[in-house]
């Protein structure tokens, strides 16, 4: 019935979906979990407050390897969810909030999150539609695009997460030339050195996809988060018992790849 | 008025299980039976669709451009002669492509010495990016610096041809260092990525991150 | 007072301006075009293999090359294509199927491979539909990817010119699924592991049908692939330097060759401007520590 | 012999001013990248055109009706304008989200968990030393990364276990640090290429290879 090669994925797969599922109900009875804090996020509140103090704006982008396809969609929809954390933050503090973003596909979305801040906290008056920038028709055009408006508008706090491209070394830089704090994070391993070469501040990897939650405070979500630490413990788990079980003559590997 | 407001907040979180759902389902099966034939025929169909889906959204997203830019002319904002400039080049390759649509002959011109020159270009100005962002980025200043400095500068030596010449087996370290620490550590973090990205499926399917959206 | 805003030699020097830094590239860029000193290239073993499965290709055996790269990577990708694409064509009874999945400017990627190949003047015998087909560019991201490597004909029904695949038997029969390619060639690491390409083609052809994979990879991404060499993928070129690697290995020289210098003068003038950067760092902080060693007593 | 191509003349052009912006921001930068754009938005829009005939019409009218759906939710993009019906212009972003969960969560568990492990237990009692001591470095440097990374608990972050989330994190290090010296060989190239263009095709001076 399931294809060879993907029996042992499937069952991991579907106990850890239905392990979180369980777990996020369970929040609903109160039994919560800790978290350890996020640094990343203490630096946007950081970076917001500058942001006012300075009286300067903050920009926001979502990474440029926005398609609607593949793990990059997944990363857009976590950018999204600090984008929406930090108009909340802007708005709360009344910082001007810049955002420019490199595919028309995530629009709706990216629209929605920049409005939901200000209206949550009560200002509407503060939307500015021109301030939502796209540049379309690729990387290049993002990113020659964020680069000017950065030394034109010469914001206190860069923020770039999500699936990111080459915009790690252009805004990081250029971030770095007009001295404003660079807070970048990205799940894509192969942009995250660049991004940690250049950041003040680093969502690394699986953070990224966290930061919703975190930011969020709601139990739920803390504990589909938290849960995810089972997996952890069992990778680790899994480790130290193939080890020696491959020591000990059982053929594990064959047996991890039914 | 409720119900209608009910489904206007939670029909595309419908639409998100459902399809999401159905995939998980159809995603490993092997077409052997009737049902896994169905099911993957299904799958094969859906999976096709996102490009198309997304095709749409650039006619609005061009509405915007023009609209701000637009408005930055007419409210004359700082540096507004620039917009005219993307106006004009908008209006330029927009009649380019009825004339046989992107791989028409001056579209092509037009990708070939317009495009194609700004984006190697962009890649280029990197190299001078990097290298000051090295020449800033790294000092000694505790352990995780001195670890941080020392393998990117053997992988560096790896990278430049000239310096399996200087120092014989310069490539042999730096193989190992990539096949070995540096590849521990990425596993280390895509377990990490892996379970994240389970997890933000949930909390999407759940509703609480509205996809992330507030 | 005046001794404190005076800084330190030192300081001048590690908060440099980036333009001095940036001109000294430039020139070590420009210098070796007109000078050229033709730096000896090691031939390291992930492209050894390529050679060798190539040469060890039999009449009949189908090979998948993908030109998935935007124009802005033409650079990267090119000279190392080219030089495959030579190999692959002067082997014998060796059929291809050329493809890109990336974007649109796949298409001008191909276009500037095969005006540097010249199929009809450099290998005559070769006909299209016999001994290689073109798809175009195929859209979708990597749902289509992976569908390509489960069914192809299904997702690609049609080549670039419209003519069903039906018509050109060589390649619709011998191909069924993806574990039929003799070798897969993906060009372009654009993405990563996570790309929609790259990574497609790893969870397809390498990880489902375990096809003898090979990439044409970005240099800046190759270190996140490690991971899967040689046990995945079986070869990678390291961009310009495997490409300068292979045209050796072919006994020519190209655009790869061309480049070895700049690259070899632009690494070594990294490393030296970081050891430089850090012994002044360190001695700015000895004469700090010095200075308020002075200062300390003089209270 | 300086090239008489114009189209030569606008690349040369372009780079020249993008190039500049190493040195100072200044107009020719921002001129070029008002182009860029203009002229992006306005190639993505063909792009998208295309896809939409490719894609959606051209099958509709062969016969497979089912192109519709996605060809008529994508349709509901354009409410984006009207902001009353906006919700309506979520519907197509979920159907693609849903698509992008349902492609890549379970190849995800096979490459990002299953695929770690099996990579890292590998035999290490073989003859070799180096395969040896390699094994039981990616072992460590995997187990106290994962370690490293657990929410929940600072266990391994401070304290008496604090070591382990150490190791993790100079092996993250030299991963970081190892990615950051590749990057340069991947630009160098893309410059060199550049330069290459401009002065042997656009000022025809010949160089010695």
């Amino acid at each position: 019935m399931i294809k060879t090669g993907w029996l042992l994925d499937t069952i991991l797969f579907w106990t850890i979906f239905i392990v979180l599922f369980i777990g996020a109900f369970m929040a609903k009875q109160g039994k919560t979990l800790k978290l350890r804090e996020l640094l990343a996020l203490e630096g946007i509140r950081e970076g917001v407050g500058r942001a006012v103090e300075m009286n300067k704006p903050v920009h926001f982008s979502p990474g440029a390897g926005t398609l609607l396809t593949g793990d990059w969609a997944t990363q857009t929809v976590a950018a999204i969810g600090i984008l929406a954390y930090t108009s909340r933050l802007c708005a709360k503090y009344g910082a001007r909030l810049l955002v420019s973003y490199p595919y028309a596909e995530w629009l709706p979305l990216i629209e929605e999150a920049y409005r939901s801040g200000f209206l949550l906290e009560g200002k509407p008056e503060m939307i500015r539609p021109a301030d939502l920038q796209p540049y379309l028709g690729g990387y290049y055009v993002f990113d020659t695009g964020v680069m000017r408006r950065l030394m034109d508008e010469r914001p206190a706090t860069v923020i770039n997460v999500g699936p990111i491209i080459w915009d790690s070394i252009d805004i990081g830089e250029t971030a770095k030339r007009i001295g404003a704090i660079m807070i970048g994070g990205t799940a894509r391993l192969l942009q995250l050195p660049y991004v940690v070469l250049t950041s003040d501040y680093v969502f690394i990897g699986e953070e990224l996809y966290a930061a919703g939650a975190f930011t969020s405070g709601d139990p739920m979500q803390i504990n589909t988060v938290a849960l995810q630490d089972l997996g952890k413990y069992f990778v680790l788990v899994m480790l130290v018992l193939g080890m020696i079980l491959l020591a000990a003559g059982v053929p594990i590997i064959q047996w991890l790849s039914i | 008025m409720s119900i209608l407001l009910y489904i206007r907040r939670n029909i595309d979180r419908a639409i998100l299980i459902f399809i999401t759902i159905f995939m998980l389902i159809a995603y490993p099966l092997a077409t052997t039976t009737d049902f896994g034939k169905f099911m993957t025929d299904w799958y094969t169909t859906l999976a096709g669709w996102s490009t198309l889906l997304g095709a749409w959204a650039i006619i609005v997203g061009v509405f915007v451009i023009v609209k701000n830019n637009v408005m930055n002319v007419v409210k004359k904002t700082k540096d507004w002669y620039y917009d005219i400039v993307t106006l004009v080049a908008l209006v330029i390759f927009v009649g380019a492509g009825f004339m046989g649509g992107y791989t028409g002959p001056s579209m092509r011109w037009l990708s070939t010495y317009v495009l194609q020159a700004v984006s190697t270009a962009l890649l280029g100005i990197e190299a001078f990016l990097a290298i000051s962002a090295y020449y800033r980025a790294y000092r000694l200043k505790n352990i995780e610096a001195a670890v941080l400095m020392i393998s990117s500068l053997i992988i560096l030596m790896w990278m430049g041809p000239i310096f399996e010449y200087l120092i014989p087996g310069i490539s042999n370290v730096a193989v190992w260092i990539l096949l070995n620490p540096n590849s521990a550590a990425q596993r280390a973090m895509f377990v990490g990525i892996g379970l994240g990205l389970i997890a933000l499926a949930v909390r999407s399917m759940l509703g609480r991150e509205r996809y992330g959206g507030g | 007072m005046s001794e404190k805003k005076k800084e330190r030699w030192t300081k001048k020097i590690l908060n440099l301006d980036n333009p001095p830094i940036y001109a000294i590239l430039l020139i070590l860029l420009v210098l070796p075009l007109f000078f050229p000193f033709n730096t000896p290239v090691p031939i390291t073993p992930m492209v050894k293999a390529l050679y060798d499965k190539i040469e060890s290709l039999k009449p009949g055996d189908v090979v998948l090359l993908d030109f998935s790269w935007g124009y802005g990577f033409k650079m990267l990708h090119e000279a190392g294509h080219v030089a495959i694409l030579k190999h692959l064509l002067s082997r014998p009874g060796v059929k291809i199927v050329m493809v890109a999945f990336f974007d649109a400017t796949s298409e001008l990627s191909w276009r500037d491979v095969m005006a540097q190949v010249n199929i009809e003047k450099n290998y005559p015998d070769k006909k299209y539909g016999k001994d290689w087909i073109w798809l175009g560019y195929i859209p979708g991201g990597e749902p289509v990817v992976l569908g390509f490597a489960d069914n192809p004909w299904k997702v690609a029904p049609k080549d670039k010119y419209g003519t069903p695949i039906e018509q050109y038997p060589d390649f619709y029969e011998t191909v069924k699924t993806g574990a039929d390619f003799a070798l897969v060639i993906e060009g372009g690491g654009h993405g990563g592991i996570n790309g929609h390409v790259t990574g497609g083609f790893l969870k397809s052809y390498g990880l489902k049908y375990h096809c003898w994979l090979a990439y044409n990879m970005d240099p800046s991404v190759i270190a996140e692939f490690y991971p899967y060499y040689p046990s995945i993928i079986k070869s990678m070129l390291n961009g310009n330097a495997g490409a300068a690697e292979y045209e050796r290995l072919l006994n020519t020289r190209g655009r790869g060759s061309t480049m070895v210098d700049a690259l070899s003068m632009s690494h070594m003038y990294a490393v030296v401007l970081i050891i430089f950067a850090n012994i002044i760092y360190i001695y700015d902080r000895y004469l700090e520590r010095k200075e308020k060693a002075k200062t300390a007593t003089r209270r | 012999m300086v090239s008489t191509d114009p189209g030569m003349w606008v690349y040369a052009l372009l780079v020249i001013a993008i190039y500049s912006f190493v040195f100072k921001h200044n107009p020719a930068f921002r001129v070029a990248q008002a182009i860029a754009v203009g002229g992006g938005a306005g190639y993505a829009l063909w792009v998208s055109i295309d896809y939409i005939q490719r894609l959606g019409i051209s099958r509709v009218q062969a016969g497979h009706y089912i192109v519709l759906i996605p060809l008529l939710a994508g349709l509901l993009y354009l409410f984006q304008i009207y902001p009353r019906l906006s919700w309506l212009s979520r519907i197509p972003v979920a159907m693609a989200l849903g698509i992008a969960y349902g492609t890549t969560l379970i190849p995800g568990v096979a490459a990002y968990i299953i695929a770690p492990i099996t990579q890292t237990v590998q035999p290490f009692w073989t003859p070799n030393p180096v395969d040896n001591f390699s094994v039981i470095v990616n072992f460590i440097l995997m187990f106290c990364g994962v370690a490293f990374f657990i929410f929940t608990s600072d266990k391994f972050v401070k304290g008496r276990y604090g070591f382990i989330g150490r190791i993790g994190r100079i092996g993250l290090m030299i991963a970081f640090g190892s990615a950051c010296g590749t990057l340069l060989g991947a630009k160098v190239t893309t410059a060199i290429g550049n330069i290459i263009d401009l002065l042997s095709k656009w000022l025809g001076i010949p160089l010695g290879t």
